[in-house]
């Protein structure tokens, strides 16, 4: 047993604090209140990130990236969080499907897309899953329903693979270089049988965004529509095998990274907005007065502070325990159950700092309480909902025998 | 005798105020950019035909030519009015509640002076001006303890012949953008007391801009300087035109419950048309479970609104313990305003993604209930109000305004 | 009118039976033995007593002989039993609303046979034998879907010449250790049917101390071993005596309002005598804000059980939509029973050390308060049954038998 | 960063899980269903588990215990829990007080007390601080009320000190043989200036046992009321300087591992319990059928499943963070805030267990699970009340900068 930090996760932590304090900090709050979805993104910030490596931390050396372990992306993200938790998410995001790339494409694929991507400190990564009829079918296959789920249509032509359909909430889409895209090639099999995941450049022919999304929260976190018409991808670029579908798990079972370092990332991203909330709160309750009295002096502040606190430390443990397990492959259903518990933390101790303000009243420290409860709910539907829930539900089932 | 039937006359007010939401509120609020939170303009013809229906003078004596409405149907109105637009709905709430205090309260000189315009014009709303910047009731500090801030009011009204010469600040004025008369607690040197200022006169500004931006329909900040009124635009009697503490009529809540309402509607009808898993998602225990909670937390807070309402009207209720002589209202806020905010909150998460957009109307549901959960002095300072009277504590009126 | 004004009557009664119960019930239940969660004793003689004020035959129609008190007073009076004694509240409760389901469904000849004896006898009670072992209403996996169980009788009535003989066993017997008459769910063969069965009749035994121990007052097992009874034993009309599903009167809620505001009466008294911290306790924020939820949530919990007991007495209002078309007793009971566990675990609290001692109340409470929370198909279960009512599903009303 | 355990630790574990399924399981209930509180408690399975060393864990080698570190005693004090967490507790309890014996007491007396503590299976210790008038006052002591907190009085005379009063809720004090009782030594001084701490054997002139209490939950341990009518101590007795109180904390920081130790042990005997609650109900789940199914397969079940597994994860993660800080003496308020956040954990997952199994029904199974919402009540005075929240929250204060 060990909390304590290697010297180089301590100083990779340094140098994220170091960011959010002097360069995200300092920004946050302006872009958040930018009306449009347009002016709530910053390519200048994401330049200064990347050179400092927070683009590529989840890449090998031997490609030119940072290769941190989880532990390092652990306390990264979470510094960053503490900045704004959209702008670490940007950043994050890259990691999430770099992972993917170096677990399951080919050396071939590996140079021809790592290669530009750790080269060019705009180049940005996403993957596009969701569809308007196919939300929650994608993760979680109905078994009576056996054609459930994403609809965007591949079929093969010689060495090409034609797209035709459309996928929406995608993140990082209207800024993304590069995308993992999943679609159906074989629409008469289900889901996982029936689904291959192709690697397609922004620039494809017959590939462009919709609709940009404008989101209450993360508002740096760009979102928006992807249309395939007759989108022309070649051959060479399918991820793993045909119809195999959903790689970042099947292939190299949980080992990948893929979705388990998904669930660690929303978990330790919200870490470090529930650091910001702590630290506001108590800078309030210890300057501010009602009545010529501190408000720390009262007992209902005062247990407000201690719940908050409490409930960040907590997951404080639990996020470092899952990114030391997902150094060492530990089996669990711990990433999912996590992520569910960031859900709720992040939520209650942001919603705490916003009554500790008294609302979002005109100061700047209530306006960035009012916006951290805003960015929270996000964790509704992406670690929270019933959906996640559920599924890590099932994950806890099957690693318990059966009729124990 | 106990009944919770409603009168003929209160549910065909309900319908009507429904069908006037449905054809001329929504279809004007509901677009993308009414639905941002930044948007904070008054569809101002919606305003006149609500006005025209009577709902501007809802609680206004009849015999003072008002529809002369109880609080129950005043809060059921508001609901409905909520359940389109939170910002339509206090406008409107505000100027009703205090048609009945103000002109309760007046002089028949100074009815003659306003009621006529007030009655004629669809754009004649009030504001009653109490809150000073930098000023709180603080009874957090002062709970069962006699130290502590009064209640201050720092805005002087000095005598000067037959006027009054008022100066000082008000902040978080509801109605101040929209209103045309104020009624302003001012200091006169005699004790404090209520002025009737109209808007425009000299030495009044009005900044709508003013922080916080935290409110519903029209807030901002009255700057008074050196603000001349002519001495009988005093009101007689006493100053706390808000009843006695936690007990007046729960519009705030009423105003919730409507934002709430029409999330669990958004919610309930897209959840029996998207269909996930093979079935509409309703059909899932997880969905059904969630959206019976979220049903089972406005039904109570309607409860606790509609009897804090009636009892607020009725306080012979108390007298005869029919009634615990407890706050009602300011239980009501305390439990309605959290139970709303989660319900809110669980609705939108039957959308997805769709839950957080902007151009979507879920966000912004969840926006307004946050604004009612997180209002005045907060559900901590009512708890230890509450707990006060529990207790048998007594203090001051004033030292506990609301 | 929508009036929360209780009457004259009610208010005697709720403050006749209060008295009752500082009298004659606290000095014999509130000692070290009977507090003891062990404890099972049911006091005779003061439930006699209490048979004799007219409890028992509270909910009987007056023509019959009873007072005739309507849902709400029931429960009002039940409320107050239970704030001194779950076991009494939930023995007289029983009796009361059965003999007003009972002996208003019986023919003249029933009556005759059956009526005299039980307005006599102050310890005539009854008994509704419809649970069996190794059943489940099982809504969970039914929800929304067509497949599932049925409820199932598996207890069968064989027609011999003029008599029925009865066989099966029937669990979880509300009263069955104090029953003079049961009212048994059978299968006649030509369908399910209720027979009534006297204590003492031959073939019928009682088991009192049958599993589970979870329960208010008595409850036990009844075997019926070819137990002959006259033909004409046999209820007429509708086998299901508990009405429609989630709509009754939410008499099991008012046994738990009674247990949750003894607590927090305990809690609040003693909140301002024991003095830490230099003050009472309750003049400190924690203690007072605690308390001060404790009663929003009693509050709440009782609007919700007098709303569910009006309503089921005037269908009328859901049907001029007064009040909404939706099982508002079983939304009363997700909601009170979780909101007075956590009041009641709150108001122990308060007793540090003392909270959890056998030998004080407080313990007593909290366990009487689990037994309501995790009573019957759980709140689970109702959760799913208010969603399809919500989503409009219609299911055949055996199917969600209470 | 590492959560994985040396041998030693392993071994400790493997072995309390051991007794707690061989020797605990089988005579749990039966113990808590005993009717009065005399037949709560077995010196049997205090003999066995003092004979495998769970009496004298945290007493250092050279006098003869265990000298396990904290994140060992975490470990094994959670799996004792898992059996009954009130014989842990038993158990436990002497370690908190040879932790003090060895941080407060001078060398005769730690020869004196701690030789046949080890050598005798069935010598308890306790400590007496509570008293009618005296809760939280001797915790959190009022700075307007001075006189406030305990009043047993203690008088020198020559060389013995002569006790007068009561103290009330003591544990261990029917079957302790040693206690550590604060008295009074100057009635006109604040508690912090006017206490002394004494060490009271059982069998000391004038002193008695009073009531035995008779607890809802966690039955087997013992508690009861202590009356001194002149008792007559030695001065050697004497703890500390006179007049210095609570030597737990004072003398030698947080570091006597006194207070901070009570901390970890309710928050590590809670995980156990939440282990337990969440085995049967897994169990129950997979076992039990509503209508021909599983109860597992509906979601609503599912969802409970999860969240019980959710808290108890992140329980355990944020238990054995802080065991590994006490090993390592990091200053922090974190001890406190797991004790805290362990009183809504334990409460949450042993309610979700009972409800799960549907109330306690006459099942073993249902009964067991309503004896350990039984015993997590307990939390709320011992871990979870105000005070102790408030207390923790002084302290989270006190670790922050001014102002900030």
């Amino acid at each position: 047993m060990d909390f304590s930090l290697s010297n180089e996760q301590r100083s990779w932590q340094m140098i994220a604090r170091k960011f959010a304090e002097e360069e995200i900090k300092p920004i946050t709050l302006k872009l958040d209140e930018a009306p449009d979805a347009h002016g709530t993104f910053d390519w200048g910030i994401v330049e200064k990130g990347s050179k400092l490596g927070f683009r590529t931390m989840a890449v090998a050396k031997e490609y030119g990236g940072e290769g941190t372990d989880y532990v390092t992306q652990a306390l990264v993200m979470a510094e960053l969080a503490r900045g704004d938790s959209s702008i670490s998410k940007t950043f994050s995001q890259n990691w999430k499907w770099s992972h993917l790339i170096q677990q399951a494409c080919n050396e071939e694929q590996k140079e021809r897309f790592l290669r530009p991507f750790v080269a060019d400190h705009r180049f940005l990564l996403g993957k596009g899953i969701t569809e308007p009829t196919a939300g929650s079918d994608n993760r979680l296959p109905p078994k009576d329903a056996p054609k459930a789920g994403l609809k965007l249509r591949a079929e093969r032509k010689g060495d090409e693979w034609i797209l035709n359909g459309e996928k929406c909430f995608i993140a990082n889409a209207p800024v993304g270089k590069l995308f993992f895209i999943d679609a159906r090639t074989d629409p008469n099999a289900p889901l996982r049988q029936g689904t291959t995941m192709f690697l397609v450049p922004s620039d494809t022919p017959g590939f462009r965004i919709g609709k940009v999304f404008n989101k209450s929260g993360w508002r740096f976190y760009r979102n928006g529509e992807m249309i395939f018409e007759n989108a022309r991808v070649p051959h060479a670029n399918v991820v793993g095998n045909v119809n195999t579908s959903d790689m970042k798990t099947a292939q190299a079972g949980d080992r990948t990274g893929g979705d388990l370092f998904g669930d660690l990332e929303l978990a330790a991203n919200a870490l470090g907005v529930c650091d910001d909330a702590c630290e506001q709160a108590m800078k309030h309750a210890k300057t501010a007065k009602q009545g010529g009295q501190l408000l720390i002096e009262q007992q209902h502040i005062a247990l407000k502070l201690n719940k908050m606190n409490m409930l960040t430390e907590a997951l404080r443990s639990y996020v470092m325990r899952i990114a030391w397990e997902h150094d060492h492959k530990v089996h669990s259903a711990n990433a999912g159950l996590a992520m569910n518990f960031s859900t709720d933390v992040i939520q209650e101790v942001t919603e705490i700092n916003l009554d500790i303000h008294g609302g979002a009243g005109g100061s700047e420290a209530a306006r960035h309480a009012e916006k951290l409860v805003r960015d929270s709910f996000i964790w509704s539907h992406l670690a929270g909902d019933s959906v996640q829930r559920l599924k890590v539900a099932q994950r806890l089932a099957r690693m318990t025998a059966p009729g124990h | 005798m106990y009944s919770l039937h409603l009168s003929a006359e209160q549910i065909e007010f309900r319908d009507t105020v429904r069908s006037f939401v449905d054809d001329e509120i929504k279809p004007v609020v509901l677009n993308a950019n009414r639905l941002d939170i930044g948007d904070r303009a008054l569809p101002k013809d919606v305003l006149d035909k609500a006005s025209q229906m009577g709902l501007r003078t809802l609680a206004l004596a009849e015999e003072l030519g008002g529809v002369g409405a109880d609080a129950l149907t005043c809060c059921i109105v508001t609901e409905e009015l909520a359940a389109g637009d939170a910002g339509i709905a206090t406008v409107l709430a505000e100027t009703s509640a205090l048609g009945l205090a103000l002109f309760g309260a007046m002089t028949n000189a100074q009815r003659d002076a306003f009621l006529p315009a007030f009655l004629e014009d669809d754009r004649y709303h009030l504001a009653y001006a109490s809150h000073e910047p930098d000023t709180d009731t603080a009874l957090g500090i002062d709970y069962h303890r006699t130290t502590g801030t009064a209640h201050r009011v720092r805005t002087k009204a000095e005598r000067n012949g037959d006027s009054f010469v008022v100066s000082g600040v008000k902040d978080a004025v509801v109605n101040a953008g929209v209103a045309k008369l104020f009624a302003v607690e001012v200091d006169t040197g005699k004790g404090i007391g209520v002025l009737l200022i109209p808007a425009g006169t000299r030495g009044l500004t009005v900044n709508e801009n003013a922080e916080p931006r935290w409110y519903h329909g029209s807030c901002g900040e009255i700057i008074l300087q050196n603000c001349t009124v002519p001495a009988d635009s005093l009101l007689q009697g006493s100053a706390n035109l808000r009843g006695e503490p936690g007990r007046g009529a729960p519009l705030a809540q009423a105003i919730n419950l409507g934002i709430g309402r029409a999330a669990y509607e958004a919610a309930l009808d897209y959840a029996r048309l998207r269909v996930q898993g093979g079935r509409p998602i309703v059909e899932h225990q997880a969905i059904g479970g969630k959206l019976a909670e979220v049903a089972v937390r406005l039904e109570m807070s309607r409860n606790a609104v509609w009897q804090a309402a009636w009892a607020s009207d009725h306080p012979a209720a108390q007298a005869d313990r029919s009634l615990p002589n407890l706050p009602l209202t300011a239980m009501a806020q305390v439990f309605a305003s959290e139970a709303i905010y989660r319900a809110v909150k669980d609705a939108a998460e039957c959308f997805g993604a769709m839950g957080v957009m902007r151009d979507m109307p879920l966000q912004k549901y969840i926006s307004d209930a946050r604004i009612c959960l997180y209002s005045g002095d907060g559900n901590s300072d009512l708890k230890l109000r509450i707990a006060e009277q529990l207790s048998g504590h007594r203090r001051a009126p004033l030292l506990a305004a609301e």
